[in-house]
C-alpha cells in the first residue's frame, strides 16, 4: 500500500505447466476427453486420403480395374490393413466416448422452462435423452443407407 | 478512474464452429467409423463390399451426398483443430503459433477436401 | 475420551512468512466421532496442539465462504466436509490451490475479490426504471427470479479457482464465481447493463478462456454450477458477436 | 504508522456497515468513506440470517400493528418514538434493496411475498428462501463496489477508538495481512461490529461475532445498554446450535417434546393450532423468550427426548412435503441433512434453545448517535431501542438497513459540518494503542487463551441463561473476575506479524470478556422478570414478576476507572402511546383485544 514495511511474503507454490492434470482423475479424465479429438481428427485425415485415392481414378462409369487402381489400393491395402482396422475401432470406441462426456455436458448450456408459467427448468434427462436419439437416429440412417447403396 | 476495457475476441466464430463439429463428432462420427471399419473388412469384394466403386461413384456425383462429405470435414477439422489448439494451452505452451498452425491445417484440409470434391464432381461430366 | 472415540492422522500444510522460506508439513493424531468436521479438526489442533496455526472461518455453516481449503487435493469448506468421509485414510489439509499462500491455509484472495468487482455486480436500471420509487418493487415472477436465482448462491469461497486448471495456468482468467455473478445480473429482469459488462464477457480473459472442464461445478459447495452459467456466458457472448458482425456498433 | 484522513470511518462491513457506507457515499458522493473490517464483506455475519425482515406491505396490515407487536414483543422496554420511526422506515429500505437486486422470494404475480414470523400479528417477513441475511448482504456488498468513494479496508482488525476533547475522532487498526497498524482520522465514526453472541458457550453465531465495537465503545466511557437480554433462539440444532430459522415454524412447522404432545399449548400459547395451519402469535408462533422458557420447564419436567448430544424437542416439517420444503427452506434442510443427519423431509429435526442475539448494545439515540460526539453505533452491536426485552425475529435485519441509513445520513451530516483535522495527541494514542497489542508478544505466561474462552462460555450459561438466580448470577461474576486476570497470563507462542490469529483471538476474547462482564452484572441488577430475562428467585419469588414500578428502564452498564468490573445505573424508557400491559399471546390475547375493543366502543 505504500513504504511502510510490510511482513507479508506470500508464497506462490509452482506451477507444473505440462504436467499438473496427472495430480487429479478428474483432470486425467478431462484430458483424455480432450485427447479423443486427436483421433477425430485422423478419422478426418482417412477420409480425406479416400477421397485423395479417389480423385486420382478414371472416374467414368465401368472403369478398368487400373484406372480405379488407387482407390482400389486405398480400400484394400489401406483400411483393410489389420492395423488400420484396429485403429479404427479405437477410434469409434473414442468417439462414443467423447459422445458420452459431450452430451454429459450440453444439458449445462442449455436452460429452458417447462412452460411460460412454470418454475421448473426442463430436466436434465430430456435434453440427454434428444441426444442418444439423435446418435442413434443419425447411426441407423447412415448404415442403411450405406447397406442398401452398396 | 477509467478503466481499461478487454478487446472482443474472435474466439466466438471457433467456438461456434466447435461446437457444431463436437455434434458431429459425437453423432455421425461413430457410424461413419463403423462403415469404415466395415469397408476394410469387405474390401475384397470390389463388387459388393461396403465403399465399392459403385458406392462411392454414387456419393460424388450427387451434389447433395458429397456436399454433406464436404461438411463433415470442414466441421470435424476445425472441431478436432480447436481442441487440440487448446489443449496446447493445457501443457503450458502460449502462443499464437499454435493458433495458425490449428486454424490454417483446418482450413487447408477443408480446402484440399473441396477441391478434389469438386474436381471429382467435373470429373463425373 | 470415549472408548468409541478414533484418531485420523491429520497432516496440515504449514507456512510462516516470517520464517520459513517454503510451506512444510506438520502432523497431528485428532480425534473424532461421526459429526467431526475437517473445521473442528482444526480447532482441536490450534487448542491442543499448536495455537499458533492460522486459518480463517466463521459462520460453521457453509455460507460465510471463509474456509475454503483443500483436503487429499480437492477443494473444499471445511465446515461442510467431514472426517467419518475419510475413513481408514490419513487427511492432508493445504490452503486452497492457485492463489498465493499468505500465512499456513491463510490464501491471499485479493485478486478473486478484484475479479468480483469488476464485472459491474449490481444491478444497472434502464433509464425508465432507474428513479423507481420506494414504495414500488420491479415486477419479476418466480419464473424470471429461476433464471437467476441458482447464480446468485455463490458464496465466494474461493473453491471454483482453486479447482480451475485455466485460471492455474492464466492467472488473468476471469475465472469462474465473477463470470457467474455476471452472468447472474445479465439475466435478471430488473438489470439493463449487459452491454457494460459485455466487454468482460467477451474478451479473452472472459468466458473465452474457460475450455469447460467442468471441476468448478463438482466442488462447488453451494452446487452453484458455475460451468453452466459460463456456457450460458458464451452463448450469451456468440450471440453478441454475431449480432456484431450483421451491424457493428462503431 | 500510517495515517488516513478520512470524512467517515465504519468499523463492521455487515448489513448495517454497507447500507451506512452507500448512505454517506449517495448523500455526497466527495465524502470519503472508509468501511473497515475484520473480514471480507460477506463474510459479516449478517450472511446467516435465515428468515427474513419484516416490513409493512400488506392491505391487512398498519404501521400502528407493526409498532404494537414490536413494543409488546420487547415487554415495554422499546423506545417508542424510535420503534416508531424504524416501523415506518423499515418497507422504504426493504423497497430499496429490491431496488439494488435482491431476490427477495415472489408471489406468482411478480410482487414481493411475505411470510409469518414469531410474535408479529399479520404476514410482514419479506423474505428470499431462507437465505434473507445471505442475499441481503451479498446485494448491499454487490452495490457498494459502484461508489469509489468508499475505501475498504478489507481484514483490519480495530484496536482502538480515537478520542480527544470528548469527541470520537478516528481508529486505530491492524492490518492482518500486511503486519501493518494503520491510524485513520475520521471526522465520524461508527460502530457497526455486531452482536456478542460468542459470550456463550453454545451459540449461532459465527466465530467472529465477539463484540469488538461494544467493548471499544464501552471502554471509552460510552454505556451498554440492556445487557442483560441475550436472546435464545428456540430452534437451534442439536450440538453445534446452528440456526434453524423461526421461518420453518412460519411455514407450519410444529414442536412436539418426548411424547409426540405439542407442549406449548401449556404456556399461555393455545389452544393448539391444527398441523399445517399456523396461527399468527399462537403456538409456534410465539415469541422466542416464551418458546425457549417453554423448553426449559419441560426439560425440568423431564418432557424432552434424550439424545447423545443432550435434550432436545423435535421440530416437525415433514407434513410439509419435499417440494414446499425445498422451494421455502433449502438452507434448512441441506443444514439439517449435513450436520444432525436428518433429512427434514422425512423426519422430525432434533432442536433446543441457542443463544442467538444480543438485545442490548452501544447505548445511541434514535439517530445512532452515542453520548460521545462523533461516536456513531448501529445493527446489533447497538442499542437504539427498538428490541426492548426480546427482539421479535426478522426486526433484526430490517434494522440494519434502516439504522445503517439513517447513520450514514446523520454522519454525513456531521462530516459537511467539520474540517479535515489531525493532532500529536491522536498520534499518540495511536502509537499507545500499537504498544498495547506489541507488549502482548512479551508475556510470559503459561495460561491457556481456549480454556478462557470456554470457561467463561460455560459460566455465562449456567448464570445467564434461559432462567436466572442471584446465586448462579454471583458465581459467574466471580469467574468473569478471575477470568480477568488470567487473561493477563495468556503467553503466544508465536510472533508472526501476518494473520497472526493467535493474537487477534487474546485482543477479541479481551472484548468478549468485558461485554459478558455487562451482561451478568446487568442482570443480576435487574430484580424483576422481563421478555429473555427470566428470574426465579427474590423474596417470595418476587423477582418472577414484572416489575414497572422499578425497572420500566434500562440498564447501562459504565466502565469504571480503576475496577475491572461495570457500574450499572438505570435510565427511563420513552413511552409514547402505547402504555405498558399484560404481554399475552394466544387465545388470551384475543381475549384481551376483544375487551379494549369493547372498552373503546362504550
Amino acid at each position: 500500500m505504500s513504504e511502510v514495511k510490510s511482513f507479508r511474503k506470500p508464497y506462490n507454490p509452482p506451477v507444473k505447466k505440462m504436467t499438473w492434470w496427472l495430480e487429479n482423475p478428474f483432470y486425467i479424465f478431462y484430458m483424455v476427453r480432450e485427447g479423443t479429438a486427436v483421433l477425430a481428427l485422423f478419422a478426418v485425415l482417412e477420409i480425406l486420403f479416400g477421397i485423395f485415392m479417389l480423385a486420382l481414378c478414371e472416374l467414368t462409369p465401368n472403369q478398368s480395374l487400373t484406372g480405379v487402381a488407387p482407390y482400389v489400393w486405398y480400400l484394400q491395402n489401406f483400411l483393410g490393413n489389420p492395423v488400420i482396422i484396429a485403429l479404427n475401432v479405437i477410434i469409434l470406441v473414442s468417439q462414443l466416448f467423447h459422445a458420452v462426456t459431450w452430451f454429459a455436458l450440453m444439458p449445462k448450456a442449455v436452460r429452458v422452462f417447462m412452460n411460460k408459467n412454470s418454475t421448473e427448468l426442463l430436466p436434465e434427462w430430456v435434453t440427454k435423452a434428444a441426444l442418444y436419439l439423435g446418435l442413434v437416429g443419425a447411426t441407423v440412417v447412415i448404415l442403411a443407407v450405406a447397406y442398401l447403396t452398396k | 478512474m477509467r478503466q481499461f476495457l478487454p478487446t472482443r475476441s474472435d474466439e466466438p466464430m471457433y467456438w461456434l464452429m466447435f461446437g457444431a463439429g463436437g455434434m458431429v463428432a459425437s453423432m455421425v462420427l461413430p457410424a461413419i467409423m463403423v462403415v469404415l471399419i466395415a469397408a476394410g473388412l469387405t474390401s475384397g469384394d470390389l463388387q459388393n463390399g461396403f465403399l465399392n466403386l459403385g458406392q462411392v461413384y454414387g456419393i460424388f456425383s450427387n451434389w447433395f451426398l458429397s456436399l454433406c462429405v464436404f461438411g463433415v470435414i470442414f466441421l470435424l477439422s476445425f472441431y478436432a483443430l480447436h481442441r487440440m489448439h487448446h489443449s496446447s494451452h493445457d501443457f503450458g505452451i502460449h502462443s499464437k503459433l499454435t493458433w495458425y498452425i490449428a486454424y490454417g491445417s483446418a482450413a487447408a484440409i477443408s480446402f484440399i477436401s473441396l477441391g478434389l470434391q469438386l474436381l471429382m464432381y467435373v470429373k463425373f461430366f | 475420551m470415549e472408548a468409541t472415540q478414533k484418531t485420523m492422522k491429520v497432516t496440515v500444510l504449514r507456512y510462516r512468512p516470517e520464517q520459513d522460506k517454503e510451506p512444510w508439513e506438520q502432523t497431528f493424531d485428532v480425534p473424532y466421532h461421526k459429526d467431526t468436521s475437517v473445521l473442528e479438526a482444526l480447532f482441536y489442533i490450534k487448542d491442543n496442539f499448536e495455537p499458533s496455526l492460522s486459518f480463517r472461518w466463521s459462520c460453521r455453516m457453509a455460507v460465510c465462504g471463509s474456509c475454503g481449503m483443500m483436503v487429499n487435493g480437492v477443494p473444499h469448506l471445511a465446515c461442510k466436509t467431514f472426517l467419518r468421509d475419510y475413513e481408514g485414510k490419513d487427511m492432508k489439509i493445504e490452503p486452497l490451490a492457485n492463489f498465493p499462500i499468505e500465512r499456513d491455509l491463510v490464501v491471499d484472495l485479493s485478486d478473486l475479490i478484484e475479479k468480483i468487482e469488476r464485472i459491474k455486480p449490481y444491478i444497472i436500471p434502464d433509464a425508465k426504471n432507474a428513479n423507481m420509487p420506494l414504495n414500488k418493487n420491479f415486477k419479476q415472477t418466480p419464473m424470471q427470479m429461476e433464471a437467476y436465482l441458482q447464480f446468485a448462491q455463490c458464496i465466494n469461497c474461493g473453491c471454483c479457482y482453486a479447482a480451475c486448471p485455466q485460471y492455474k495456468l492464466n492467472p488473468k482468467f476471469i475465472g469462474p464465481a465473477a463470470l457467474t455473478l455476471l452472468y447472474r445480473y445479465n439475466v435478471d429482469n430488473r438489470d439493463a447493463g449487459a452491454k457494460l459488462r459485455a466487454p468482460f464477457l467477451n474478451s479473452e480473459e472472459g468466458a473465452w478462456s474457460c475450455t469447460f472442464v467442468g471441476y468448478c461445478s463438482e466442488v462447488c459447495p453451494k452446487h452453484v454450477d458455475p460451468s453452466s452459467a459460463i456456457q450460458l456466458g458464451k452463448k450469451m457472448s456468440a450471440t453478441d458477436y454475431v449480432f456484431n458482425m450483421i451491424k457493428p456498433e462503431h | 504508522m500510517e495515517k488516513y484522513q478520512f470524512d467517515v470511518a465504519i468499523v463492521g462491513a455487515g448489513g448495517t456497515g454497507l447500507r451506512a457506507a452507500i448512505a454517506v457515499a449517495q448523500a455526497d458522493p466527495k465524502l470519503r468513506v472508509a468501511l473497515i473490517s475484520k473480514v471480507y464483506p460477506m463474510r459479516s455475519h449478517t450472511v446467516a440470517a435465515e428468515g427474513g425482515a419484516a416490513g409493512v406491505v400488506r392491505d391487512d396490515d398498519s404501521y400502528q400493528k407493526h409498532f404494537e407487536d414490536t413494543v409488546a414483543g420487547g415487554d415495554w422496554l422499546c423506545e417508542q418514538d424510535v420503534v416508531e420511526k424504524f416501523v415506518r422506515q423499515a418497507p422504504e429500505e426493504l423497497y430499496q434493496l429490491e431496488h439494488w437486486g435482491c431476490p427477495w422470494s415472489r408471489k406468482p404475480n411478480g410482487d414481493v411475498n411475505v411470510r409469518r414470523f414469531g410474535g408479529m400479528k399479520v404476514p410482514r417477513t419479506w423474505f428470499a428462501a431462507d437465505k434473507s441475511g445471505f442475499h441481503m448482504l451479498h446485494t448491499l456488498y454487490q452495490t457498494s463496489v459502484q461508489f469509489p468513494s468508499i475505501q475498504r479496508f478489507d481484514e483490519h482488525f480495530v484496536l482502538d477508538l480515537l478520542e480527544e476533547d470528548g469527541e470520537c475522532k478516528g481508529v486505530v487498526c491492524y492490518d492482518l495481512q500486511n503486519g501493518a497498524f494503520r491510524q485513520i482520522n475520521a471526522k465520524a465514526v461508527f460502530l457497526a461490529t455486531g452482536g456478542a453472541g460468542r459470550c456463550y458457550l453454545f451459540n449461532t453465531n459465527g466465530g467472529i461475532v465477539t463484540g469488538d465495537g461494544m467493548a471499544l465503545a464501552y471502554r471509552h466511557g460510552v454505556p451498554l445498554r440492556d445487557m442483560e437480554f441475550v436472546q435464545y433462539h428456540p430452534t437451534g440444532l442439536l450440538g453445534c446450535g446452528l440456526l434453524m430459522t423461526e421461518g420453518c415454524r412460519g411455514e407450519g412447522g410444529v414442536l412436539y417434546n418426548k411424547d409426540g404432545y405439542r407442549y406449548l399449548q401449556d404456556y399461555g400459547l393455545g389452544p393448539e393450532t391444527p398441523v399445517g395451519q399456523p396461527k399468527n402469535k399462537y403456538m409456534e408462533l410465539g415469541p422466542r423468550d416464551r418458546l425457549s422458557q417453554a423448553f426449559w420447564n419441560e426439560s425440568k419436567k423431564g418432557r424432552t427426548i434424550k439424545y447423545p448430544l443432550g435434550e432436545a424437542v423435535h421440530l416437525d416439517l415433514t407434513h410439509l412435503g419435499e417440494k414446499y420444503l425445498h422451494e421455502r427452506l433449502p438452507l434448512i434442510c441441506e443444514l439439517a441433512m449435513t450436520y444432525s443427519g436428518v433429512d427434514p423431509v422425512k423426519a422430525p429435526v432434533p432442536v433446543r434453545p441457542v443463544v442467538h442475539y444480543t438485545m442490548g448494545g452501544i447505548e445511541t439515540d434514535g439517530n445512532t448517535a452515542t453520548r460521545m460526539p462523533g461516536l456513531y453505533a448501529g445493527g446489533e452491536c447497538a442499542s437504539v431501542g427498538i428490541h426492548g426485552a426480546n427482539r421479535l425475529g426478522s426486526n433484526s435485519l430490517v434494522e440494519t438497513i434502516v439504522f445503517g441509513k439513517i447513520g450514514g445520513d446523520a454522519m454525513a451530516e456531521r462530516a459537511h459540518s467539520l474540517k479535515d483535522f489531525d493532532s500529536p495527541e491522536l498520534a499518540r494514542q495511536a502509537e499507545a494503542a500499537q504498544k498495547r497489542a506489541l507488549d502482548l508478544f512479551d508475556v510470559k505466561g503459561t495460561e491457556s487463551m481456549s480454556k478462557i474462552r470456554h470457561e467463561m462460555g460455560q459460566s455465562m450459561e449456567e448464570g445467564v441463561g434461559i432462567y436466572r438466580e442471584e446465586e448462579s448470577m454471583k458465581k459467574t461474576i466471580e469467574t468473569l473476575k478471575t477470568l480477568q486476570n488470567r487473561i493477563k497470563n495468556v503467553g503466544l507462542t508465536d510472533r508472526g506479524r501476518v494473520f497472526n490469529t493467535e493474537w487477534m483471538n487474546l485482543i477479541e476474547l479481551g472484548y468478549t470478556l468485558d461485554v459478558a462482564q455487562c451482561m451478568v452484572h446487568s442482570a443480576i441488577n435487574r430484580k424483576e422478570s422481563r421478555g429473555s430475562h427470566q428470574r426465579l428467585d427474590g423474596p417470595d419469588g418476587a423477582y418472577k414478576q414484572r416489575d414497572d414500578v422499578n425497572f420500566l428502564k434500562h440498564s447501562l452498564a459504565f466502565k469504571q476507572e480503576g475496577a475491572d468490573e461495570p457500574r450499572i445505573e438505570l435510565s427511563p424508557v420513552k413511552i409514547t402511546t402505547f402504555q405498558p400491559a399484560k404481554r399475552v399471546y394466544g387465545a388470551e390475547a384475543e381475549a384481551a383485544e376483544a375487551a379494549k375493543k369493547a372498552k373503546e366502543a362504550k
